[in-house]
């Protein structure tokens, strides 16, 4: 079965608030408010012609500038009035495989910066206790229902999420000096700012 | 149930057994150690007709440190930019163009576009941070005239970090090509003088020419 | 009578510094005397922000970066890498045919080696030494024959995006299959001196056993999940690169010892592994065409928009890139989700109740390599 | 030698002394050495076990490595951890060293070769070596390091439980030979192999392999190396012992060894004894019996290098459920083996050589395996002769 085709299967018995994504890339996704994805993970895991029994990759990442085609899902604004307008937001992927009818799916979902939140779907697929982990310690996304939400590649008194992209490194950690020494300095390329 | 209890006695020895004849007989074939700084694996023939035949010595791509040869260096910047961690910082001034040569005076040519290579620069400063240096090869593979590249001289324990900067423009190189390009720029500066002069004075004596005419 | 009296559990830390956490990871156990009741295990002391590094630099600039994301199958991971960025730029299909060969042919070889190391690995945390030190022998002559092609023994940079960086010399092929040749029999004589041993299997079989579907919900991969009897291998499955070409066989958990996903099962399917690399090897050897190695490439690529995630199937499982393009000189996100990090999860669940020896041998047969888990 | 210095003037009571003293010293001068030198012996084994060199820098061949490791030891400095009781750590290793070098007492380096030729000599052998239970669990519980209490649970519950079948595994000797004077026990074995105690019935057999395994245990010697299983318990009961204290332990586990060996020669394979006419040459005799206790010491360097280690609850498995009911069946086999056949030695020799042909038999089918993973081995790889490219 291909996206488009439980894109469908989704919209009809579920009745949830998605999107349909193509233009973007090799692999289309499905595009789900935040609020709906527990929901409609479930619906991907239980239902028997889906059977998504795999959550085979979950992260996020940082959009500074998000033109999204699909502000009318958030806000009750009309699909032309977006246009033009930019969007700072944490974009959630969840990449799920079916071992049963072997196809694949993408679905996305978006999460504003100032409030990351979604629901955990570790009661769905255990695999996906240690990938939300880590989202939430690089990225800084929480999740409702994470039965153990810590940091897991971190020390836990670390401050600030790496992976976003605003984050700027300490220049020191526990006394222990970061800043870079003077060869190194000397090394760095003119005009080109990391 | 019996059966298992006695079938696990003898699995037992037998395996033991089998075991013991495979580490027995390792003892007498060849022994893999080198004895590395006594042995010198670069050229012992004996190693190499032993057991390692062409593999025997470093590789002739082997990817050990790197070196520059000034000559056919173009100060083009490109390895600066390939280099993933900022390894390599070159500054450069203005010189006279010229066609960089190799050993035997032929002219060098673009590995990319086949075309002479031009040098219209000259190199200030071409450092590289061997302490940094990760070894893979990125800048060789992006030099199009085949300055940099790697040798295969892989010992290079030294004493402090700053020893680990290999500096291939020396001082005195840097003074004269510093002092050229300031002479280029003088000599530019002076053309561009000259030719305002030039234009100048045939301004003036068009105006005059105007003047007279009036 | 035994409720009435009051035990405590004894708190052990175990690791970073532990002979047999390859690597650096570490676990906090609660157990009961030598009986484990909770297993916490504590990563990322080999976290070096390779993700974060990738926003920072060039497409092609990555490349040497994949090679630390797992030393012991850097090919793999520069396989793995490259096939996600042609992917995402629409060029998976400009790769040159000798290319494809030769990238198989040096993946499996690192198979072989990644196979090699975690087998031994499991052998020496089991207390038997010289297997280890017998299949670093053998390892150290792929190393020569990687360094004999690409210069260097362990980070290798091979393949990049386009193709492979150097050509294969037709000495490289011959020693190649001199090399199968000799490796073959030392196998099966390594597996009569350990694989077979009984006291060996006493100690993997019925260990830690995980079922189909517990294999399945924590998403384990590669040899960890065949082990467990489900039969999926991503070059058979999703057949990527040539490898619908060749002819080989997945290999899967019986129970040959025990139970169905025991850890003997997972080793075994390890040990057949590297007979089944050996095998494509030898069909690669005979049908690799002449021609090109490398498709033409700009220095500076800029990949559209767009975001792709590329499974390819590593020695310790799929390894998935999820790559985030927006249009740049350098990925947007780069996320590598990697076999040791699933693997490594299941750890809580199936060490409750073993003996501290027993977490030793899960963790040799679930064959978690810090540096990957971390990255 | 008491003789020798009354004759120089000496009183009877002070000579006795002086020479029990130098007796004393040199035999202790011997343990240390071989101790020593057995390290050395087993890394250069297990070097050439793994296709490598081992040590082979100090000295010719290595010999002297043991020398550098040990005044490496003692330079260095000695720790104990804070919280550690310190009595019971200092003294640890030293229960250890007095379990091992107590037992050289009743120690035969040959034929009449001893110092005291005790007539409960066996079981004085067994109930000295147990003191070096109380140093293992001792170094365990006062390192104050919960890897160092596991390794001294293990060690306990280990030596106590092998004791058992090592003590019924002796038993068919002394039945055989009806002492327990280690003296004795030699003497009742002749030079030929089938007239050592081992091959006299597949009874001897059994309970010499008993024996063996379970003194393999009580050495503490893979596959039985649960106490210290470095891939385990990091290094068991002596993870926080540094410098001398650290270098006693070690001495004391290759002295054990030793101790092994000489234990297994003297009570199953006829000890030092020469042929008659070569009875009155003593040095023939220490040379016999330590090329013998060099075989068996070699057998279990190699069972090391071979084998991986077992399970605590397999271990006791081993124990219980194998070793101690075929020490039972050896012992009530030989007690019934020899009461039928006591009046026909001609049986008796039969049974004996027909089991030294069967241990040739092994020994020669094992010639064949070493020669088969030899050729195994020597398949060419990287060789000059694949310079030259596939067709």
């Amino acid at each position: 079965m291909n996206t488009l085709e439980i894109f469908e299967l989704i919209k009809k018995n579920l009745d949830a608030v998605v999107s349909f994504q193509e233009e973007e890339g090799p692999t289309p996704s499905i595009y789900v408010r935040s609020d709906w994805v527990l929901r409609v993970l479930t619906y991907l895991k239980e239902d028997e012609a889906l059977s998504f029994n795999v959550l085979m990759n979950h992260t996020g990442f940082h959009e500074t500038e998000s033109a999204k085609l699909f502000w009318h899902l958030f806000f009750d604004v009309s699909h032309d009035e977006t246009e033009g307008h930019t969007h700072e937001e944490i974009r959630l992927v969840w990449h799920l495989y079916s071992y049963d009818q072997e196809h694949r799916v993408t679905i996305e979902s978006s999460v504003p910066v100032g409030k990351c939140e979604v629901d955990s779907v570790v009661s769905l697929w255990k695999s996906a206790d240690w990938l939300e982990r880590e989202a939430y310690d690089l990225l800084g996304v929480t999740y409702l229902g994470h039965p153990d939400l810590r940091r897991i590649m971190l020390p836990p008194d670390w401050e600030g999420f790496p992976l976003r992209k605003d984050y700027v490194s300490p220049t020191s950690y526990h006394n222990v000096d970061n800043t870079p020494s003077e060869i190194t300095k000397s090394f760095e390329p003119k005009g080109k700012s990391k | 149930m019996m059966g298992a209890y006695f079938q696990n006695i003898k699995n037992g020895f037998t395996t033991v057994f089998e075991g013991m004849s495979i580490t027995f007989a390792t003892m007498f074939v060849r022994k893999e150690t080198v004895q590395y700084p006594e042995v010198d694996i670069t050229s012992n023939k004996t190693i190499a007709e032993k057991y390692k035949g062409s593999l025997m010595g470093m590789p002739d791509n082997y990817r050990g440190v790197l070196i520059l040869e000034n000559g056919l260096c173009t100060a083009c910047q490109i390895c600066q930019r390939t280099c993933p961690i900022d390894c390599i910082a070159i500054e450069n001034a203005k010189c006279d163009k010229t066609k960089p040569t190799d050993k035997d005076g032929k002219p060098v040519l673009n590995r990319f576009t086949q075309k002479e290579a031009i040098k219209t620069r000259a190199l200030t400063r071409f450092d590289i941070n061997i302490a940094k240096c990760m070894f893979c090869g990125l800048c060789e593979a992006a030099c199009p005239t085949g300055a940099i590249h790697h040798t295969k001289q892989f010992e290079m324990n030294r004493e402090c970090q700053e020893d680990l900067v290999l500096r291939f423009v020396s001082d005195g190189e840097k003074e004269i090509a510093v002092k050229r390009a300031e002479e280029i720029e003088a000599e530019a500066e002076a053309k561009k003088a000259a030719k305002a002069e030039k234009e100048k004075e045939a301004k003036e004596k068009e105006e005059q020419e105007k003047g007279a005419e009036e | 009578m035994t409720s009435a009296l009051k035990t405590e559990y004894l708190t052990i830390n175990m690791g970073p510094q532990h002979p047999s956490t390859h690597g650096v990871i570490r676990f906090i156990l609660k157990t009961d005397g030598e009986i484990i009741h909770e297993c916490d295990p504590d990563v990322g002391y080999l976290h070096r922000g390779i993700e974060k590094l990738a926003e920072s630099i060039t497409w092609q600039g990555f490349v040497p970066y994949t090679d630390r994301v797992d030393y012991v199958c850097a090919m793999n991971s520069n396989l793995a890498y490259c096939m996600a960025v042609e992917k995402l730029m629409g060029m998976d299909s400009e790769i040159p045919k000798r290319a494809e060969y030769i990238r198989v042919i040096v993946s499996e070889m690192n198979r072989i080696s990644s196979h090699a190391v975690a087998i031994g690995a499991a052998d020496m945390d089991m207390g038997a030494f010289t297997p280890f030190i017998h299949f670093l022998r053998e390892r150290e002559h792929i190393n020569d024959l990687f360094e004999m092609i690409c210069g260097a023994r362990l980070t290798y940079n091979y393949i990049c995006i386009g193709g492979v960086n150097a050509d294969v010399s037709p000495t490289f092929l011959s020693k190649t299959a001199e090399f199968l040749d000799h490796f073959e029999p030392i196998v099966e004589q390594i597996n009569r001196l350990i694989s077979y041993n009984q006291i060996f299997i006493k100690r993997f079989a019925d260990v830690a056993i995980v079922p189909p579907k517990m294999a399945i919900d924590y998403n384990l991969v590669g040899p960890n999940l065949r082990g467990s009897g489900v039969k999926f291998d991503i070059r058979k499955d999703k057949p990527y690169s040539i490898y619908p070409e060749v002819d080989f066989n997945v290999p899967i958990g019986t129970g040959r010892a025990g139970t169905l996903g025991d850890c003997y099962d997972r080793y075994m399917v390890r040990v057949e592994e590297i007979n089944e690399s050996i095998k494509i090897i030898r069909q690669c050897l005979k049908q690799i065409p002449d021609g090109e190695t490398k498709a033409i490439v700009k220095s500076s690529i800029k990949p559209p928009k767009g975001h792709i995630y590329f499974r390819t199937e590593t020695p310790r499982g799929d390894t998935g890139y999820f790559i985030v393009s927006d249009g740049k000189t350098s990925p947007a996100r780069l996320k590598i989700r990697t076999g040791s990090f699933t693997g490594m999860s299941i750890i809580p669940e199936i060490a409750r109740g073993v003996f501290i020896a027993d977490l030793v041998a899960i963790i040799g047969s679930l064959d978690v390599v810090a540096p990957e888990l971390d990255r | 030698m008491d003789a020798t210095l009354i004759s120089l003037g000496l009183n009877p009571m002070p000579a006795k002394i002086i020479s029990m003293v130098i007796i004393c010293l040199i035999v202790l001068i011997a343990f240390v050495t071989i101790g020593g030198v057995l390290t050395v012996v087993e890394r250069r084994i297990s070097g050439f076990m793994q296709a490598r060199l081992g040590p082979n820098r100090v000295g010719p061949q290595g010999s002297l490595q043991w020398l550098a490791d040990g005044i490496k030891l003692i330079l260095k400095e000695d720790l104990i951890p804070d919280g550690a009781d310190r009595t019971l750590f200092k003294i640890a290793p030293y229960f250890c060293l007095i379990g091992v070098f107590g037992t050289m007492v009743v120690f035969p380096w040959g034929s009449g070769v001893m110092v005291a030729d005790l007539n409960v000599g066996l079981f004085y052998f067994i109930s000295i070596t147990a003191l070096v239970v109380f140093g293992v669990l001792m170094a365990g519980w006062s390192s104050n390091n919960k890897w160092s209490l596991l390794g001294g649970m293990r060690a306990a519950a280990q030596i106590v439980s092998y004791e058992i079948p090592v003590g019924m595994g002796l038993l068919v000797p002394i039945l055989f030979s009806g002492t327990l004077s280690m003296g004795g026990i030699m003497a009742v074995q002749g030079w030929a192999p089938w007239e050592w105690i081992v091959f006299q019935s597949p009874f001897t057999v059994m309970s010499f392999c008993i024996f063996f395994i379970g003194s393999l245990a009580e050495a503490n010697r893979t596959p039985f190396d649960l106490p210290e299983a470095e891939s385990e318990l990091v290094s068991g009961y002596c993870t926080e012992y540094t410098g001398f204290r650290y270098a006693v332990f070690f001495l004391s586990e290759w002295a054990n060894l030793f101790v092994l060996g000489g234990l297994t020669t003297a009570v199953f394979l006829g000890g030092g004894n020469l042929p008659d006419f070569l009875a009155d040459y003593t040095f023939l005799s220490v040379l016999v019996y330590m090329a013998k206790v060099s075989v068996i010491i070699f057998v279990v360097i190699w069972l090391r290098w071979t084998l991986p280690r077992f399970r605590i609850d397999q271990l006791m498995n081993l124990s219980w459920k194998y070793l101690l009911p075929g020490a039972f069946v050896a012992f009530l086999g030989q007690a019934i083996y020899m009461l039928i056949t006591q009046h026909i030695p001609a049986v008796q020799t039969t049974v004996a050589v027909l089991m030294f042909l069967v241990f040739v038999f092994i020994l020669i089918r094992f010639f064949i395996r070493v020669r088969v993973n030899m050729r195994e081995q020597q398949i060419p790889v990287n060789s000059p002769a694949s310079d030259v490219p596939l067709t």
